[in-house]
C-alpha cells in the first residue's frame, strides 16, 4: 500500500476548506483514492485549520497523522503541527510570507519556498495564492489540468474576469515544478465516489423518501440539514429549522405520524435535550429517525472534535424500557446505507432508530464504491384501516398495524399507558399487555441485524471496535497476522450469540472514549471479557495509534 | 357527525372541562367539520385528557410539547385541520417557547388553552396565569411572579388571531372558536375555564362577572389595530375582555414557504426520488 | 410473624388518606408495627383509591397483597379487588349505601355492615363516616381512645364543634364491637418512627442543610416539593418552582455555584428533560443533587403507579463520560441516610448525585429505627481560594479545590473544555488532562461505598435487587435456606469485587421492570451471569409475587 | 481596577462584540463596581464568550440556560451583582421559555443581550431577530418567520427594566448598561452588535442610520407607560428605537419571598439545622 499525506494549514477564513476540497476532488477524479480530514477550532475566523488529505491507490478509510508535505499559510499554525512533522516532511510556504525556520522548529527541515503571492498578483488575482498552490501540488501527482481547471469554472461560474485569472493562476503552478518525490501510485479508471459522512447521510436520508427535517443546528451535526436545504427545492423536502431541540424532535415525530419520513439532527447535548421525545416515540409507536454527530463532551466540550462518547447515552436514551436500533456507520457508503436502514427499521417496527455519527466521520471524505440503494428500504408498512381500526392492536410480531390520519381510520396516539385504540387506561393487566406487546419487538428487530465485520479471528488478539474507527483498526490488523477485529455497525442490540466465536480469546475494545463504551455494552449482552482502550483528546483513532497504545499498555 | 365520544371523564364533578367540551363538540358539528380531516394534539394536563373525550383523530403527546407535533402534521399534510388543546401550565409554562415561535411561523393551527389559573391534574401549584397574591398548594404564601398576560404575550408575539372565551357562554364560545377555526394561520384562544377543586380564586362566578366581550362593548373596536388591542389585553383587575381580541390576515406559514406554496401534500406522495442522478455528482 | 392487612376502598376525594393516615399512625402509636400503601388513578375526584395498610408486631417493608379486612366505601372500587380477597377476608361497608353483594363476586364472603352513616348522623357531624369507620378498626385492635381523640384534635383544630362531633362519632365507632379475629399482636413500648419515602427523602435533604430546592411538579416527585415547601418558613429555604424541568436543573446548578445545598426532585419524564443539565454539572464540577421518583414508562406512562424503570438511563445520564453517584433506598429510613450522603457525596467529588425513589417507597408509610443523622456528611469542602486561585487545578484525587463567588478568588467555570483556570481551551493536551482528572474521581467514588446487604450467600440461589424492592426480598428469603440474597441501595458505581463472592452461583434479579437492568448493570461491571425476573404492571414486588413468579419460572 | 482580561478573542476581525467588550469593561469600571461581588453568567455563543476575554466570576453555562443559573445564584446570593450575557439565538430561541419566566420572577438582574440577528458561532442560520426575507445559511429562500421583537416581548413580560443601545455608540451604551444595573430588579438590553460575517443585511452603518433615542428625540417620553413603550417597541423599519425603553419600579422577587425579604443571605448561612426536633413529629 502506497499512501502520502499532505496537510494544508492556516486559518479559519483562509480559504483552505475550499482549495482542500479542490485538491481532493482533482486528484480523486484523476483516480487516485483519497481520504480527508479536517482539524480546526470552535470559531469562524482565525484559529487553526489544518485540512489533510491522504493519497492512495486502494481506498483507506483513516487518517495517517504524520504527514508527507505540509503547506503552510500560517506561520503559528503550522507550529503547532511539529509532532506530526517527520524526518522527510516536506514544507512549503510562501516566499513573501513570515516562514517557519530550523529555529523555531529545532530540527531540520526539508523546505520549499513560492512567491505564490507574487505569481497570483502576476496571473492578475492577487487572491489566487491558493490556486497557485494547487497548480504546483496537481502537478506533482500528474494531474491533467482540465481537471482542476472545470471546477475553478464552477466555482466562479459567471465570474469570466475571475476565471480567467484563476486560471492563468492555476497554469503557473503547475509550472513551478516542485522537486518533491512522490511514491508511484497507480491510477485505474474505477467506479469510486469521494462522499464524507455528511454527504453520505443527506443522501441516504433523500434515497429513503425523506421529506421533512427538523433541526436546531449544533457542529457537527449541522452538516446533514445543510445538506437537506441544498437538495430542498430539488426534491420537495421541508426543512425546519427549530427554536430548540425539543421542538425539533416533536415536529419530527409529528412529521412522521402524519405519514411522512421525517429525520432529526443534532450533536450530544441537543440529543439529551430529545430524550424526553424518544420516550414519547417509543410510547406512541410513532417511527423516528435521528443524527446524532459525536463531538467530545460533557456538556459544550469540544464543538469541533471528535468522539465515540455518547454510545451508552443513546442506547439507554429515554426513560422507560422500549426497543430502539442504533448504528454507527464505518464510512460514508455505510453513512448512506445505513440511513436508509434505518429509515426503514423505524417504519418498520415504529420505534426510534438512531444514526451515531462522529465528527471525523462527518468531515472526511473518502474514496468509495457506489452507495446501494435498498429498494426494499422504502417499504413503509402503513395500512389504510378502517372502521374498526385499533392503532396498538396486539399481534404475534408486537408491531400493530399502522394508520395515518386523513384515511379511512381514526388514528388516536397517547403518551400515557394506553389501550389497544389508543385511549389512555390506568387497566394494569392492560399496562402488562402493553409492555409485553412494545417489548415483543425485539426479536424481529435482532433478526434484522447484519453479522459485525470479522477478521482474522483465530488470531490470538481480537480487536473489537464500532462505528469510523473501522478504517484505522482495519489498517493496523491488515497484515498481522497475531491480530484479528470483530467491528460493529450496527451497535444496538447485540445478538448476543457472538459469545460463542470469541469467548477465550483476548479481546480489547479500541474506541473514542475513555471508558470503554462499548467494551462494557458487549460485556452486559454476552458476559464476555473485554478490555479498552480509549482516545479521547478529540481526536481519531488511527492505525499508528493504535500501535502505539496497544504496546504502551503491553498488549503487543 | 357527533364528536362525542360515550364515556365518563375523569375530571371532577362541577370541572369547567364538562361544559367546554359540549360546547366544543357542538361546535366542530355545527361547522361541520370533517372527521376523517381533523386532528386534535394535545400536551399533559386535565386539558390535554380531552381527545379521549371524542371521537376524533388524536395525538396526545407530552406535557408543552403540543405546537412542534401539530406545526409538523400541519407541514405535511395541509388538508389537515388541526387542534391544539392545551392547559395554562402546559402551554404558557412548559410549553412557553413553543407557544412564542409557533406564533412566529403563522401556520394554520388553532391552540386553544383551557385556563384555570393553575396546576390542575398535579394538584394544584400556581400556574403562570395565576395572579400575585394567590396562595396555591406550593406558593404557601401566595404567589410572587408577575403573571403572565396570554392574550398580550399573543399579540406581541403577532399571532394572526387572538380571542378569549368562556365555558359557561355556549354562544360565545362558539362564536369565538369557529372564527379561530375558520381563520387561516396561527389562532390563540384563551378559555376562561374554572378549577373547582385547587382555584377557589378564578371561579365561574368570578368570570361571569368580570368577563365582557369587546366589540359588544365597543361596536367600533377594530382587532386590526395592535396598539389598542395590546391595551385592552392588559385588562384585568375589573373587567376582562373576551371575544375577537385582536387579528391581522397575513400569509400563513404554507403561503410563505417556498417548497409548499407549489400545493405539495408531502404525506401523500409516494414518489421515491432516483438517487443515481444524485450520486452522480460525487464522482 | 403475625401480620394483618386492612384495605379502605373507595375514590379519591372521599377523604380516603385522612382517615388512612389517621388509622396507621393510631395504630402506630399503639405500639403497632405498620406498613402502608396507595393505590389510585391519575385524578383528583372519584377513579379508585385503595388504601392498605399492614399491621405487624416486627416491621415489614413491604405490602401483602390479599388483604384480611376491606372497609369500602364504594361498590365499584370493591369489586375491582376481587383479586385481593382470600378465604377469610372480610368485607365492611356502611348498611345505607349500595353494596357488594355474593352475586356480584361470584363467592362467599365473611360481610359486616354497620349503618355508619346513620350513625355519624346520630353523633352530629354526617360527613364523619369514615371516623365511625376507624372508631371501629381500632377498637379492634384494642388502641387506646386518646390516641385518634388527639389526631382529631390536631386536624380539626380550631373548630371546637367539629371536634366534637367527630369525638362523638369516634366513641360511637369504638362501641360497634365487630366479631371479626385478629392475630394476638405483641406491642412493647419501641423507639420506632413512623415515616414515608417522601418525608425520609425530605428530612435528610434539611438534616444535609439543603437550603435551595427548585422543582417543575411532576407525580411521584412533587411530594419532596410539598415536605421542603412546608417547612421553608421554619427552616429558611427558598423553593422555587420552575417553568419547566430545564430550568429546575439549572437553577439548582447555579444554587450550588454560588455555595449553597440544592436540591432538584423530578420523576422519569421531567429527568430526561434535565439531561444536558447533569453534563452540564459533571463538566463545570459543580455538585449537584437529584430526586428521581420512578414511575411507569415510556412517556407519561402510569403517573400514580411504580416502577424501578430509570435505573440505566439514570445511570447513563447526560452525554460525555464522567463520574456520578446513584443511590436507591431501601426503606425511608435508606431515603434520610442516603438523601444526606447524596449531599455529602456530590460536595466532597463536585459531581452529580442521584437519588432513585419509587411511587411505592414515596407514598408507602413504613415503623423505622431512628434515621441516623451524620454530621461528617455536613462538610463542604468548600476553600477561599486566593490571588492565583485555580478553580480546575489538577490533582492527585482529581478534586480540585471549590470556592465560591463573592469571597477573595475569582471562581471561572466553563461548560465548554477548560483550562485549570476555567478559561475555554482547545487545546487536546489539556483536554486529555482534563478527562483523566475528572475520570481519575471514580477512585475515591468506589472507596466511599458501602458493601450491599447480603444474606445467607451459601444458599444454592441468590436474589440480586436494589432500591425498596429490599422489603419483599427479604421477607421471602426469610426463614428459607435455599434462598439468599444480595441488595444494593447504591446503585452505581458499583465495586466489582462482588464478583468474588458470587461467582457460579445462580442469581436471578428480582426487579421492577421488564429488561432486568439491575441484571444487566451487574453483568457490565463484573461479567457474572444474572438471571432475572421482573414486575412491570404498575405495582411494587411482594414476597408472594416473587414466590410465585419463581415458581411460574420454574427457578424453585 | 480594569475587568480587561490580557488575551486575544476568538471574534472575527471587525466583529461588535469587540467594541461591546470595551464599553462594557468600562462602564463597569466607571461604576466602580466590586469585582469579588460580580458574576457574570453566560449561554453559548459568540457572545457567551465574553467572560474569558474579561477579568470576572463567571458562569459560562448551557446554550440558552443563563437565566436560570442566574436566578438561583441571586437567590442565594443576594450580595452579588449579576449580570447575564448572551446572544439573540441563546436568549430568543433556546433560551425564550427563561427569558420569559424569568422576567416574571423579577429578581435584580441585568440581561444584555448582544443581538446580532443572526446566529454567529454556528455559522450564519436566521435568528428569532432575523427580519423576513433575508436569506441566511439555512433559510436560502430567505427567512418566512415573524421576527420576534425584543422590546415588545420584555415589555408585555412586564420586565422592571426594557432598554436598547448600540456598540458604535459608547456614551450611549454607557448610560443605558449603567442605568440598568443599577436599577433593581430584571433589566433587559437588547444590544445591536454587528455580526461582520454572516448578517451583511443589519450593519454597523444599518444600525448607525436608523437607531435614535426615544428621549433625545421626545423629551417627554414617558418610560412608564406601558402602552406607549410598547408602541414604540413596534417601531423598526424606518427607525429604530434605543435607549431606556421601558421602567417600572416594583417590588422585586427578593422583597416579596417570605423568607428572603428578612435578608438572609443563603450561600453564607452555615446553621445546620437539630433535626431531632423535626423528628419527634414522626413518633
Ligand atoms: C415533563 C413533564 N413534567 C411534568 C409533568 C406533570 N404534569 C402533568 S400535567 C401538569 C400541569 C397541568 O397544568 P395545566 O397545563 O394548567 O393543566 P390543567 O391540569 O390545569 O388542565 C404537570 C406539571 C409531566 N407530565 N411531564
Ligand atoms: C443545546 C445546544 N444546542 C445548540 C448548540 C449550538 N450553538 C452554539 S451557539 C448557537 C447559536 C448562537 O447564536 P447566538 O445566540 O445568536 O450567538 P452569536 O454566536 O450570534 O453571538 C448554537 C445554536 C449548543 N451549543 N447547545
Ligand atoms: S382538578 Fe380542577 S381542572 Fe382538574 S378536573 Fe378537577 S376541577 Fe377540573
Ligand atoms: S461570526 Fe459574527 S458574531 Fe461571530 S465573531 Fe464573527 S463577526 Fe462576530
Ligand atoms: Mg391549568
Ligand atoms: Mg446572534
Amino acid at each position: 500500500m502506497r499512501d502520502y499525506v499532505i496537510a494544508l494549514s492556516g486559518e479559519a477564513g483562509q480559504g483552505l476548506n475550499t482549495i482542500g476540497d479542490m485538491l481532493a476532488l482533482s486528484l480523486f477524479r484523476n483516480g487516485f483514492c483519497i481520504f480527508t480530514d479536517k482539524s480546526y477550532h470552535s470559531r469562524i475566523r482565525g484559529g487553526e485549520y489544518i485540512y489533510r488529505i491522504r493519497v492512495s491507490d486502494t481506498p483507506l478509510f483513516s487518517m495517517r497523522q504524520e504527514f508527507d508535505l505540509i503547506v503552510s499559510l500560517s506561520k503559528s499554525t503550522t507550529l503547532s503541527q511539529l509532532e506530526y512533522f517527520h524526518d522527510k516532511t516536506t514544507l512549503i510556504f510562501d516566499s513573501d510570507s513570515d516562514h517557519v525556520t530550523t529555529e523555531d522548529t529545532g530540527f531540520e527541515m526539508n523546505v520549499m519556498n513560492f512567491p505564490f503571492k507574487t505569481i497570483a498578483k502576476e496571473a492578475g488575482e492577487p487572491r489566487a495564492q491558493n490556486v497557485v498552490a494547487l497548480g504546483a501540488i496537481l502537478a506533482l501527482f500528474k494531474v491533467k489540468m482540465e481537471i482542476p481547471s472545470q471546477l475553478i469554472e464552477e466555482v466562479f461560474s459567471g465570474k469570466d474576469e475571475v476565471i480567467k485569472s484563476n486560471l492563468e493562476a492555476l497554469e503557473r503552478g503547475y509550472n513551478l515544478e516542485l522537486s518533491i518525490d512522490i511514491p508511484d501510485f497507480e491510477t485505474n479508471e474505477n467506479n469510486y465516489y469521494l462522499v464524507n459522512g455528511t454527504e453520505g447521510t443527506g443522501l441516504g436520508a433523500i434515497a429513503a423518501g425523506c421529506r421533512f427535517l427538523s433541526a436546531y443546528p449544533m457542529t457537527p451535526g449541522t452538516g446533514v440539514m445543510n445538506f437537506l436545504v441544498s437538495r430542498a427545492e430539488r426534491y420537495g423536502i421541508v426543512v425546519e429549522q427549530a427554536e430548540d431541540e425539543i421542538a425539533a424532535v416533536n415536529m419530527v415525530i409529528g412529521g412522521s405520524f402524519a405519514g411522512v419520513r421525517s429525520l432529526v439532527t443534532t450533536s450530544g447535548g441537543g440529543f439529551a435535550l430529545m430524550q424526553e421525545g424518544i420516550s414519547l416515540a417509543a410510547m406512541t409507536e410513532t417511527p423516528l429517525v435521528m443524527v446524532d454527530a459525536q463531538r467530545p463532551a460533557p456538556a459544550t466540550g469540544l464543538p469541533t472534535r471528535t468522539a465515540q462518547e455518547d454510545l451508552l447515552f443513546v442506547v439507554n436514551a429515554g426513560h422507560g424500557e422500549f426497543p430502539k436500533y442504533v448504528v454507527a456507520p464505518r464510512t460514508p457508503k455505510d453513512a448512506f446505507e445505513l440511513t436508509e436502514k434505518a429509515f426503514y427499521i423505524a417504519d418498520k417496527y415504529q420505534i426510534p432508530a438512531i444514526i451515531l455519527l462522529t465528527e471525523s466521520l462527518v468531515d472526511s471524505s473518502a474514496t468509495v464504491e457506489a452507495p446501494i440503494h435498498n429498494e426494499e428500504f422504502l417499504q413503509r408498512f402503513v395500512v389504510e384501516g378502517g372502521d374498526k381500526y385499533r392503532r396498538f392492536e396486539s399481534t404475534e410480531t408486537g408491531v400493530s398495524p399502522r394508520a395515518v390520519p386523513g384515511g379511512k381510520a381514526l388514528v388516536r396516539v397517547d403518551s400515557d399507558e394506553h389501550d389497544e385504540e389508543g385511549y389512555i387506561t390506568e387497566n394494569l393487566k392492560i399496562r402488562k399487555m402493553m409492555v409485553q406487546k412494545r417489548m415483543k419487538k425485539m426479536k424481529g428487530l435482532v433478526g434484522e441485524l447484519t453479522a459485525p465485520a470479522k477478521f482474522n479471528l483465530d488470531a490470538p488478539l481480537i480487536l473489537v471496535g464500532w462505528g469510523d474507527s473501522w478504517g484505522a483498526i482495519d489498517e493496523f490488523a491488515t497484515g498481522r497476522n497475531d491480530v484479528g477485529y470483530v467491528h460493529y455497525t450496527e451497535v444496538f442490540p447485540i445478538d448476543p450469540s457472538i459469545r460463542e466465536e470469541l469467548e477465550g480469546k483476548r479481546l480489547v475494545s479500541v474506541e473514542g472514549n475513555f471508558t470503554g463504551q462499548f467494551a462494557s455494552l458487549l460485556r452486559s449482552k454476552t458476559g464476555l471479557n473485554v478490555e479498552h482502550i480509549g482516545r479521547y483528546d478529540g481526536r481519531p483513532v488511527s492505525a499508528n495509534w493504535i500501535q502505539k497504545t496497544l504496546e504502551e499498555e503491553g498488549i503487543i | 357527525m357527533s364528536f362525542l365520544r360515550e364515556v365518563d371523564p375523569a375530571w371532577c364533578p362541577g370541572c369547567g372541562n364538562f361544559p367546554l367540551r359540549m360546547n366544543l363538540a357542538s361546535t366542530l358539528e355545527e361547522m361541520g367539520v370533517d372527521k376523517s380531516r381533523f386532528v386534535m394534539v394535545t400536551g399533559i394536563g386535565q386539558a390535554a385528557k380531552m381527545p379521549h373525550y371524542l371521537d376524533v383523530n388524536f395525538f396526545n403527546g407530552l406535557h408543552g410539547r403540543s405546537i412542534p407535533v401539530a406545526f409538523a402534521i400541519k407541514a405535511v399534510n395541509p388538508e389537515l385541520t388541526v387542534i391544539v388543546e392545551s392547559g395554562d401550565g402546559d402551554m404558557y409554562g412548559e410549553g412557553g417557547n413553543h407557544f412564542i415561535h409557533g406564533i412566529r411561523r403563522n401556520f394554520d393551527v388553532t391552540v386553544l388553552i383551557h385556563d384555570n389559573q393553575i396546576y390542575g391534574l398535579t394538584k394544584g401549584q400556581g400556574s403562570p396565569t395565576t395572579r400575585k397574591g394567590q396562595k396555591t398548594s406550593v406558593q404557601l404564601q401566595g404567589v410572587i411572579n408577575e403573571p403572565l398576560n396570554p392574550l398580550a404575550l399573543a399579540i406581541t408575539m403577532d399571532a394572526s388571531f387572538v380571542g378569549r372565551t368562556f365555558i359557561g357562554d355556549k354562544e360565545h364560545f362558539n362564536k369565538v372558536v369557529s372564527a379561530a377555526i375558520n381563520h387561516k394561520g396561527f389562532s390563540v384562544v384563551d378559555i376562561m375555564q374554572p378549577c373547582v377543586t385547587f382555584n377557589k380564586v378564578n371561579t365561574f362566578k368570578y368570570y361571569k362577572e368580570k368577563l365582557y366581550d369587546v366589540s359588544e362593548a365597543d361596536s367600533s373596536y377594530d382587532p386590526t389595530d395592535k396598539a389598542n388591542a395590546f391595551k385592552r389585553a392588559l385588562e384585568w383587575d375589573d373587567k376582562i375582555p373576551m371575544g375577537i381580541i385582536y387579528v391581522n390576515d397575513k400569509p400563513t406559514y404554507h403561503e410563505l414557504h417556498s417548497v409548499l406554496k407549489k400545493g405539495v401534500v408531502l404525506a401523500k406522495e409516494k414518489t421515491a426520488i432516483d438517487i443515481s442522478a444524485e450520486l452522480k455528482a460525487f464522482r
